[in-house]
């Protein structure tokens, strides 16, 4: 063959590559919702575990299917047209623009085009239901089935990704700047994805009360997980699956900065791991496990948003604080009634906050100014998504109410609402 | 000295339990079993619904002097009642003997607090 | 015919196991129980410690001829003791009768090796 | 009143409902426990090759007035049965009173029928 | 270094792309198998698990060595030496010809070389073992072990492999056309993968009858799995392995197709999932956990004859129709006493049909004479299965029996075929 | 663009394909720690899961943070600035020289560079924690918790990089030739990770003796594990992840050795488990579900060593081989009263004794030169993670004692050194 000709074939191998990294990342976000599932139902009561798998195996079909209905095209307008900044919209269904040409779709300097539309499209819809499955977890045990999907088809579906359109789709918050600072900074979604979860968690949490028996006279009784393998193994398939949501998030394979932030990925949650096992530790003479799999989370978390820009010290010491957070968080939460049968608001909320400023603290663009940014970043959102929770979970708790009934909870969601037990053969010793 | 065996609801456990400690019954041993009886549950798997008449149940058993026997029974009866079919039943036999095992006491000493 | 009835700790059931092949008891019947008493268990939980008084306990019970009851008994108490708080208790009850199911014998004999 | 206590095997324990159903005992508990009697199991487990003469087996157990007895006995009997070494054991013994948690009823009314 | 020099490593580096996406491919359909495996235990009763999970271990270990000595050359023979079109054979073992190059092993106009010699073998090897797996869920918990090694060694050696070569291999069925249509099309195998286990699946499930109690005076008993988290934990890891069945069946990394692939992929599966929950929410008044599993299988099968011909509103309507079939077989075979404890029936036969045919309604090959096609292509792959399992399974039931005694049934196979249980720690109270 | 412009690409592109690969193998790495813990605690009693997910997951930390520390530096010093061939160090804490440019830090003739710092440090940072893993499996159920700790971080820290250093790290075994021979070979570890973990648990299980119960008036006791289904999990997660431990040992995405190490690694993991299982069949008259995990395991360690020197008969009778020692070797530890739960030592010690061998029996490298310095390159680790052991364990049982209190072993790890209870649901008949 030619020389031309075979150079020819540069750009579109170029495109192939990235776009296999950018596919590799989809499924390891996909398995992220196996991670997911088995940290709830590991975490939680046997009574209630048909029902958590089918809300996380449900929110992921939901996720997709709103996504491809309306959110993609909410998340990423293209142009603004309806509000500049703030909110556009791109039209109902997917499919690629009439010029659409995937060496040009996605062109990154120096490399060329890293993926495709439909690598796009899908990338971001794994992410889309993640935002639901942290409410699922908050809430879980004692949320009515059919509330719970009304609001996550409604937050998944416009809340999620008009605020992820701020930043990821080019809107305001991506150019907001103060003095120095280059704009609001979230890599992959510490602001835009966890604490959009967790602030919604929080909202519903605090809107369902806690579970029976949780707070009783004044002492918190702890409830605890039935199965700890299998959260066990949520915690892993977390860790593997982050692989895939920050490495992806470089949204190419360049070598350089796709290693480097598994590097500060993996460091982050081992630190956090540490951490969170070790002022668990002192404070409860204990090895508790329970808080050793919220410290890897939290140290997942905290790095997100910054994980191309840390160093390898940097990205232990946000590990470090955001296992130490999580510690603190749990109690803090307990403190105040606020029952989250498997953490996800110290982790989601409270580590999201943390990563998000830590971007301010550590690494590469440390500074007053663009800590600054992260906290105006972080109440812009914060307060839209409390409102928007807020927004839409009171008529739902009006029209159809939000908890199921005292005998329904006390008996299991799995017998009344799915008719059905996670585990047929076994003695059970429900509490 | 009796033998008090109550088949109760798992969801009316909590209610027992403690209207047991009003009438100073501290002690006592339970464990889960499935009953067959007048009640049944509706189930759905793979597209196929029916119903069960094996249900979930607790089983509490406990060994008390004479004179606690009558409390006792009284404050089951009224913690474990919703009124529905399957509130479950007590039985009361007697035993000819008790021995704690830590001390090996004897006899209805055996069953008074002792630590 | 006696029914003896003991509620023991797990972690002693092998040494009772062991004290009742010596006095001849082949044949018993257990199973796991909670047990609610003056012990309580410390826990740690995400962050909350908290004591349960429930604990798991094993629940042995066999039915033998009279003669066999007291030696019986002898060999729980000392098999099953720690001298600890939590250590169980011993019941002995009367049985009218007694069947083997393989052959249909009735009465004491039924309770007597048999291959 | 009557105590029927039966050790079955558990791949027997359909055939032992049907023929309780049929002599009118339709209310009974069980639960599943560990036999350690005559029989032994074989087993695998890697490499090493075993015996276990730990068995489990299900504890059936209902109170019924005594007339009801004598039929029901018979009918565990015949059901239960396999004539292997390991068919288990039925135990009678008199139970002083019964309550229906459910309506308060006691004595030999509670052990009816009654929706 | 010189230009032409560095040109002279396109090829190669091509080459190394596309190989590196089919290695991928690779290690997903390998985790299919645990997929299988803790979705066909979780949907069985305990008494079972031990004999299940050794049946889905070692049919990988089996599919392999079978097809290393004489599958993958049957399947591939490169020329039809036996009989043109339907039988050909390379000779027993593997290794590549001697003037094997990988550049040119498998090259595809304007791409290139797309994967080595081994990479092929691999890859086809571990899709031979699912066919036996989908047996083995559909008459588990009452076939012998060693009958069931029996057929699987000659089903997976020789049949699958023959079927196989009349579509991939080249032979007849991939350029019999009718009219218009330009040949049978199925892209990652509904018809050849999941057709030619389930017509055995039906075969077997026929000839060794339902489980004692299944079927009791004229009445549909269910009989419960015992593990839905693990059944759970199944599914997910299939539609992740899918990634690969499907990704993988592009032969290559072309960015276009394997994205847009996972996108068809993934709706399919989505929209089977809702279809199905709704659809038995409709009919059972039931949040169905064990239906919307069925569901996004039944989604994965359907899409997976077409998914490089489909859109996404294809795709999901594809999903949706067997979302709703999956619910009717699993009736219908329960109807005629054809019991199949996991749904094999219902998931990999009556989906693999649909998906089969509805490359003939929807996508881009969408007409008349391709459905005909279709259908035909149908029509003698299932005559061959059938006639060939009947082959294979007579002789056997005649010789060795295909079902365990009764009293190993009810007490379990574990107990008695591998003198261990699954879970003896556990207290078990078996049904 | 002009044509050398996009020229100038192609070196760029290739380090992005080959790290591309090298990250797919990290994740995959990783992964296998997941399978080692479901392995474990699958394999042991319910009383002691909790304790074993801890180790588990904390070792995956640590392991991580005591590489970056120190351990990368050991492994990979450079020069060997302290004794000639034996040890050197970089230096604490990790970060790229400041020539570092990826295109040239690992370079492969005919190739170019093939991956980053970041992925070379994380890699190996995966495979180090591996080593204490396997000692946790063989002490588990018996151990205290702060002396595997303290053990570990001195055996990951120290021992396994400086042993890693002699071959890996361009040391005095990588050069050492006997006549003919080209060096001591171990591909992927089974000398490296294998044996090295091997030997650790060796003197450990034999420190601190055989858990109480398992060998009685001189008879041995099976324990069984609770839980056969997180078993068989734990080995198929650890054959997936397999594919990137041997695949990515190629430390290229070289598409015909890559896909030629996936091929030999596969086979030889179902011939080792067609192997076990046929041999136990023979022996035991069971199909023992328990030995076809070890088969497929030890077919896995015993490939790690030549995976690239061998064809697919070789790999065959290597698996052949492996699992009928793995057979062997389990009857034979116990025998010597090494009680080991899981297996390790048969597993680990034994096949990768046999993997490394192997090298100079079958494949390229065949023949009696290489088979002696195969022996010495044993030999010489052997000896070396023997003494270390010793070294270290010996000090730690004087002042902290190696062992639970009978007490807490007869009650379970969990109540006592966590407090926890890993299925509180459950009924549990705790043996
Ligand atoms: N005669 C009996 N012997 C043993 N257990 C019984 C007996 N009668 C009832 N039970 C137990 O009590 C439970 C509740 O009884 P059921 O007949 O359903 O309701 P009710 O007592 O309200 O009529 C049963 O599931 C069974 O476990
Ligand atoms: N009166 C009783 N009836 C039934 N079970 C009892 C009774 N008293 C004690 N038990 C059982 O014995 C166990 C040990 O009793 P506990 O009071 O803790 O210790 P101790 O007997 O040494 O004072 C309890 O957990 C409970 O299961
Ligand atoms: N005296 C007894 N007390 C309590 N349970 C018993 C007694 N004898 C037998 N059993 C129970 O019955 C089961 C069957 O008894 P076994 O001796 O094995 O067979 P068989 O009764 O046919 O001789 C035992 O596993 C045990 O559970």
């Amino acid at each position: 063959m030619q020389t031309t000709e075979l150079t020819s074939q540069i750009p579109q191998l170029g495109l192939t590559v990235h776009n296999l990294w950018m596919m590799v990342s989809i499924m390891l976000v996909f398995i992220m919702h196996l991670g997911f599932s088995t940290l709830e139902i590991g975490l939680t009561r046997s009574k209630n575990t048909v029902n958590i798998l089918f809300k996380n195996m449900m929110i992921v079909a939901v996720g997709l299917v709103t996504y491809a209905i309306c959110g993609f095209n909410l998340m990423y307008p293209g142009d603004f047209g309806c509000i500049e900044g703030v909110l556009g919209f791109a039209g109902f269904g997917v499919g690629p623009a009439a010029d659409y040409d995937p060496l040009t779709y996605h062109a990154v300097d120096g490399i060329g085009g890293t993926y495709t539309y439909w690598t796009d499209f899908l990338f971001q819809g794994m992410f889309a239901a993640t935002a639901a499955t942290i409410v699922s977890g908050a809430v879980a045990e004692r949320f009515r089935l059919d509330s719970f999907f009304i609001f996550s088809i409604l937050y998944v579906g416009l809340v999620y990704p008009i605020v992820g359109s701020w930043q990821w789709g080019g809107g305001w918050l991506s150019s907001f700047s103060i003095g120095e600072s280059a704009g609001f900074h979230d890599f992959a979604g510490s602001t835009l994805v966890h604490t959009v979860g967790g602030w919604a968690a929080l909202v519903a949490v605090y809107l369902v009360g806690p579970r029976i028996g949780k707070y009783v006279d004044g002492k918190i009784n702890a409830i605890q997980g039935h199965n700890i393998p299998l959260a066990a193994i949520g915690v892993f398939l977390l860790w593997f699956g982050w692989f895939g949501f920050n490495g992806g998030s470089v949204l190419s394979a360049d070598p350089e900065t796709t290693s480097k932030v598994l590097v500060t990925t993996c460091m982050a949650a081992a630190a956090g791991a540490l951490s969170a096992v070790i002022v668990s530790l002192v404070l409860f003479k204990s090895y508790d496990l329970s808080m050793g799999i919220n410290g890897i989370l939290a140290g997942l978390v905290g790095i997100t948003a910054g994980a191309d820009q840390m160093g390898v010290m940097d990205s232990i010491w946000i590990g470090i604080i955001a296992g130490a957070i999580v510690v603190g968080a749990v109690a803090f939460f307990d403190r105040l009634k606020l029952d989250d049968p498997v953490g996800a608001l110290a982790v989601h909320l409270a580590c999201g906050i943390w990563g998000t400023l830590a971007v301010g603290i550590f690494g590469a663009k440390a500074g007053m100014d663009q800590f600054l940014v992260q906290l105006i970043g972080l109440a812009a959102t914060g307060a839209t998504c409390i409102i928007s929770s807020l927004v839409i979970l009171l008529p739902i708790k009006a029209l159809l109410g939000l908890r199921v009934s005292e005998i329904e909870e006390i008996e299991g969601l799995d017998m009344h609402e799915h008719q059905m037990e996670a585990y047929p053969d076994f003695r059970i010793d429900s509490h | 000295m009796k033998k008090i065996e109550a088949i109760i609801r798992k969801s009316r456990f909590e209610e027992v339990r403690k209207a047991l400690y009003k009438v100073e019954i501290h002690f006592f041993t339970y464990w889960d079993v499935t009953g067959q009886g007048n009640e049944t549950e509706a189930h759905v798997y793979r597209g196929v619904s029916y119903t069960a008449s094996d249900i979930q149940r607790r089983h509490i058993s406990f060994v008390c002097n004479n004179e606690y026997a009558e409390p006792a029974i009284q404050a089951i009866l009224a913690a474990a009642r919703t009124g529905e079919v399957g509130d479950g039943k007590i039985f009361v036999s007697e035993v000819l003997e008790s021995y704690r095992i830590r001390t090996g006491e004897q006899g209805s000493v055996s069953l008074k607090e002792n630590r």
